[in-house]
């Protein structure tokens, strides 16, 4: 494998998992519900993405580089169906932002 | 009595086996139980699947290699059954969990007690009451 | 390299144990649970236990997970709170007691991953050595040999341990729920638009996937449970997504008890056939004039025995444990199949 | 390794009677388990309560005849191997039907089959229509794990057994009509599920240490294991604590025994018939087989001092069990605690390690079994006529059901060990062994226990025949489908108190087999 494949993986993978470390951070920092939903819904697309394309390169032309993209379509395909679902769900039962929030909002709307 | 530092697997897997094993006694709720039970099953599985582990080994399917070095395949035949017993221990009882919760409205222990003998506890049992047919 | 994964997929699992204890509310704990599953089916990967990895990914992170969700929709979900049982000095003793004991059992064993354990010269190699002679040259998975032939019985008995859940749950859920306890907006997933496109070309990959499980299983790790397992997640994925109606209209109780029974008669059948071909329970040698054909086509019933029975299985108890939010639509099903000839 | 080239050879041709018999025979240790397993999900087929019953009791008296035959064959020609799928041990699994398993095979299909004969009667009322064949199909694969577990030479396949006969009896148990049925059974899944898994992680153990599973290769090889060592491995010695606590937890030995009382008391009045009778001594059995075959009488009581935990508990066992048993007022609930004490005779047995008192503990294995199966069928019966379990609804049952109350009489004897009932025999062996060790407090302990066997017993009778019935109350005996199963127990109880030959002859067979290394 050239050095050049070598390391357009190595970063891929880094990039990847870099992105799933910042989401990581962010679900814990973020506030509420609907924020924290923006960065995990990024972990199974792009983080995931990132981490397996550079899987692929690693494994070049074979069987586990078919496998490799099967589970990246799978993940494209549920991921954001996931992310939407939980949205949907969540303004389903009414849980709006947290009451602070909201107030300021109340309070920049009255002005 | 010595203690290899080799055997630093089987004393992670021991503290989660008795972290299932605590949850198991000490938690109230009729699913943290099963939880419980669940986390117990899982580490015993993994105390074996750790013992069928060689160094430098691979998993048990044959290639064309002469040199190769397999790791042990009767631990995990053996296992692949306890995980089954374990999902069917799991449904059995999250299904008991499920009736008892519409015979009693809870899954809290002490508050089926409660409900079942009054506040004297269970010592202050009769006979069997026939009150509850079952579904 | 590997030992680092361990160390870290061992720390992982400590963690998260803990706050299986620690946490309250059960839908959280449920999902911890998942999670650690999925841990543990990490761990055994690097252990090379890929068979069971794959079980354990698709069993405890996948159906068991599923089941208690169920089981925390119709009943409660978060476990009251209760001081004084918060720590419990006397279940810290018995467990200290027992680790302390166990740690002590320890100093006797061989090293982790000690080649020269003697488990490693005792049985394991005739397995590895003989599996092509003896069962199938064209069966590398020696996973699949041991559990489908030498220790066929075992796996019967694994599959009569899971068809004896399903008679245990049809026999405690299968009747008409005491009250209804339907929680608002569940059944509301179907209404949604963006689930049904996705899930729709998912399904069928999905039930194509675990048929690879199952007649893959000879050749790499795979076989008769998983394929089972992922088969029935595809129709539970379809039962959430379209709702349990349709799912059941498919596969009414009746049909569902059928097919479960089926996969034991099946692996049951195989076995007696050696008996009646003079040989013992169990022996395909003479299932076919060739005993290596003969144990491929053994190896190959059996396996589509435990498939059967696996997917029905859960299956069934997905659909119990979610219609029991509901006024008894089992029970409904079973009486319209009994009622028509 | 494998006979399949010699048996090959004559494949396809016809066979003729006499040559088919003995094979058919040979067939038998693999028919015994796979029959029952078989119909279990036939009887979810059938889908109906009648045909389901017919098949489930015809297969019933059917492995009961195997079983018979086995024994027969075992005490004849010694101990049979059976190779499943044709893999010599230890490579494959193997069944070994001896004298000692045979005999416990013999007492656990005879008892499902005498209380399933009386059960469509007492079944009407307690499960509905539309999930008796759910019940048949949990019944046969209760027997199915039973079976297993009894006959099989193999240690993890005890595991595989003893969890689908677990699992099975925990449904069954909460099919009781009163709510803490299903609160018995969780508790019951509970403690019984950690037995099983303290069991699978003790045999992880002993197959760490010897990488075997077959239970007399295990035997073989722990010996090798050890003699070369001054002291005991310690691996072996935490192994041998996990498979004590687990199996222990199964039989109800007296600390781990507190599912036992509410799971006999809140199942059906059949289930508990049958759990009472055949699970715990399974159990028991397995526990013997773990302790004198695998671990051996000589490492298990020699070095690790293993009759020194369970002397006490069983001692323990017998009298606390039985003075809760005085005080309670509900007969179910009176015959548990009396179980516990039971159980504590056999464990008793067991832990002297000498042939009396193994030969004690394998005929009350036998005689406890068929007295409490019947004590309880008998507690079915009354429960159709008084709709209770309680004591204070029992009054003048004796006079209501003179038959019925006749044969609880004739158990209860049993129970305290009356001479000419089966009771008395397993008690004097007992004493034997007690005496025989040198340990006589033990044996005037084995007498005391009996006085109080003697005052629980002794309330139900009085209740039955010196209180007056209720005025409305007339005389209805039981359904004679019930009364006859009834009768065959309590008939067995007197019979093999009278005539003793035969079980403890068997009995003294297994036991020099267990201490002699148990081939």
């Amino acid at each position: 494998m050239s050095v050049w494949l070598e390391a357009l993986s190595w970063l891929s993978m880094l990039a990847g998992s870099l992105v799933l470390l910042v989401t990581g951070l962010g679900v814990l920092t973020l506030p509420e519900y609907y924020s924290r939903l923006h960065a995990t819904s990024i972990t199974d697309t792009l983080g995931a993405a990132l981490v397996l394309f550079g899987l692929a390169v690693q494994a070049g032309w074979s069987l586990a580089t078919a496998k490799l993209v099967m589970v990246m379509l799978f993940l494209m395909i549920t991921g954001p169906a996931a992310s939407h679902a939980l949205v949907k769900t969540a303004a389903l039962h009414d849980l709006s932002l947290p009451p602070r929030r909201r107030q300021e909002d109340g309070d920049a709307g009255a002005d | 009595m010595t203690l290899d530092p080799g055997l630093y697997n089987y004393w992670i897997v021991i503290l989660l086996m008795m972290t299932g094993l605590y949850t198991v006694i000490s938690r109230g709720n009729l699913v943290k139980k099963v939880i419980g039970l669940n986390v117990f099953q899982v580490s015993v599985i993994m105390f074996y699947v750790s013992m069928g582990k060689v160094e430098g080994g691979m998993a048990p399917i044959l290639v064309e290699e002469a040199e190769a070095v397999y790791s042990n395949p009767l631990p995990s035949v053996l296992m692949l059954t306890a995980i089954v017993v374990g999902v069917a221990t799991t449904a059995v009882a999250l299904a008991l969990a499920v009736r008892i919760h519409e015979a009693y409205g809870t899954l809290e222990e002490d508050e089926i007690l409660e409900k079942e003998y009054g506040a004297a506890g269970p010592g202050a049992a009769d006979g069997p009451v026939d009150d509850h047919e079952p579904g | 390299m590997l030992a680092l994964i361990d160390v870290v997929l061992l720390a992982f699992l400590a963690v998260t144990a803990v706050a299986i204890v620690r946490l309250r509310d059960l839908f959280a704990a449920v999902m911890v649970t998942g999670i650690f599953s999925l841990l543990s089916a990490g761990l055994f990967t690097v252990m090379d236990a890929v068979d069971v990895a794959f079980t354990e990914a698709s069993v405890g992170a996948g159906i068991s997970t599923i089941l208690m969700l169920a089981t925390l929709a119709v009943t409660q979900d978060v476990e009251k709170k209760r001081w004084r049982r918060r720590f419990s000095p006397l279940a810290l003793g018995v467990v200290v007691v027992t680790g302390a004991a166990l740690v002590y059992g320890t100093s006797d064993m061989p090293r982790y991953g000690d080649p020269d354990a003697p488990i490693h010269h005792y049985l394991a190699p005739h397995f590895l050595e003989h599996t092509p002679d003896e069962i199938n040259e064209h069966i590398p998975n020696v996973v699949t040999a041991v559990l489908a032939s030498y220790r066929g019985y075992d796996t019967f008995g694994e599959t009569t341990v899971i068809f004896t859940a399903a008679v245990m749950v049809l026999m405690l859920l299968g009747g008409a729920a005491t009250i209804d306890r339907r929680r608002p907006g569940g059944g509301r997933m179907g209404a949604n638009v963006v689930l049904r496109a996705s899930a729709k070309p998912l399904v069928p990959l999905i039930l194509l996937f675990a048929l690879y499980v199952q007649f893959h299983g000879d050749f790499g790790p795979g076989g008769g449970f998983q394929a089972g397992v992922i088969f029935a997640a595809g129709l539970v994925l379809y039962a959430l997504v379209y709702g349990p109606d349709r799912a059941q209209a498919i596969f009414t109780g009746r049909r569902l008890e059928a097919l479960v029974a089926l996969g034991v008669l099946i692996y049951g059948g195989a076995g007696v056939a050696g008996i009646v071909l003079g040989g013992e329970f169990l022996d395909y040698d003479l299932l076919a004039a060739d005993p290596q054909d003969g144990q491929h086509r053994g190896i190959f019933l059996v396996e589509l025995g435990v498939g059967i029975t696996v997917a029905a299985v859960m299956t069934t108890l997905f659909l119990l444990f979610t219609g029991r939010g509901q006024p008894a639509p089992w029970e409904d099903r079973v009486g319209e199949s009994e009622g028509t000839p | 390794m494998r006979l399949a080239q010699a048996r090959r050879t004559g494949r396809w041709t016809t066979m003729s009677l006499a040559d088919f018999m003995p094979r058919l025979f040979g067939q038998l240790p693999a028919i015994q388990v796979v029959l029952p397993m078989i119909t279990a999900p036939l009887c979810v087929v059938l889908h109906r309560s009648r045909p389901a019953w017919t098949v489930t009791l015809a297969v019933l008296w059917t492995s009961f005849a195997i079983a018979v035959a086995q024994l027969q064959h075992a005490l004849a020609y010694g101990t049979m191997s059976y190779h499943v799928g044709g893999w010599a041990p230890p490579i494959g699994i193997e069944l070994r039907i001896g004298p000692l398993n045979a005999f416990v095979l013999v007492i656990v299909t005879a008892i499902a089959a005498v209380v399933l004969s009386g059960c469509r009667a007492a079944l009407i009322d307690e499960v509905p229509e539309s999930r008796h064949h759910l019940f048949f199909a949990g019944f046969l694969l209760c027997l199915t794990g039973l079976l297993g577990m009894t006959s099989t030479g193999d240690a993890f396949n005890v595991f595989v057994f003893l969890e689908i006969s677990s699992l099975a009896t925990y449904g069954l148990v909460a099919l009781g009509k009163n709510r803490r049925a299903l609160t018995a059974a969780f508790q019951y899944l509970v403690m019984g599920t950690l037995g099983g898994t303290f069991f699978l992680l003790g045999l992880g153990m002993l197959y760490m240490v010897t990488g075997t599973l077959n239970i007399i290769d295990l035997g073989a090889r722990l010996a090798a294991l050890d003699s070369g060592a001054g002291g005991v491995n310690r691996t072996v010695l935490v192994a041998l604590a996990c498979i004590v606590v687990g199996t222990g937890i199964k039989v109800a030995l007296f600390p781990l025994h507190i599912w036992l009382p509410n799971a006999y008391t809140y199942a059906p009045e059949l289930v508990t018939a049958f759990v009472a009778g055949a699970s715990t001594k399974v159990a028991f059995y397995v526990m013997a087989t773990f302790i004198f075959r695998i671990f051996g009488h000589e490492l298990a009581f020699g070095r690790l001092r293993l009759d020194a935990a369970l002397l006490p508990l069983a001692l323990a066992a017998m009298f606390i069990a039985s003075t809760v048993a005085i005080f309670e007022r509900d007969v179910k609930r009176l015959l548990a605690f009396s179980s516990l004490a039971q159980i504590g005779y056999m464990v008793l047995g067991l832990s002297f390690a000498s042939v009396a008192g193994l030969t004690g503990a394998v005929v009350h294995i036998f005689n406890h079994a068929v007295i409490k199966s019947g004590l309880f069928l008998a507690v079915a019966a009354m429960v159709i006529t008084t709709g209770s379990t309680r004591l204070d609804a029992l009054a003048g049952i004796g006079r209501r059901m003179p038959w019925t109350m006749a044969a609880f009489v004739v158990g209860g004897l049993g129970l305290i060990g009356v001479p000419l009932t089966t009771g008395f025999i397993s008690k004097w062996y007992l004493v034997l062994a007690a005496l025989e060790a040198g340990t006589w407090p033990v044996a005037v302990l084995v007498l005391l226990s009996s006085l109080l066997a003697v005052i629980y017993v002794w309330r139900v009778v009085e209740v039955a025949y010196f209180q007056a019935p209720p005025e409305d109350a007339g005389r209805r005996e039981a359904p004679l489908g019930l009364l006859i199963p009834v009768w065959v127990l309590a008939g067995a109880t007197l019979y093999f108190g009278v005539f003793t030959g035969a079980t403890a002859a068997v009995a003294r067979r297994a036991a020099e087999l267990l201490l002699g290394g148990g081939l």
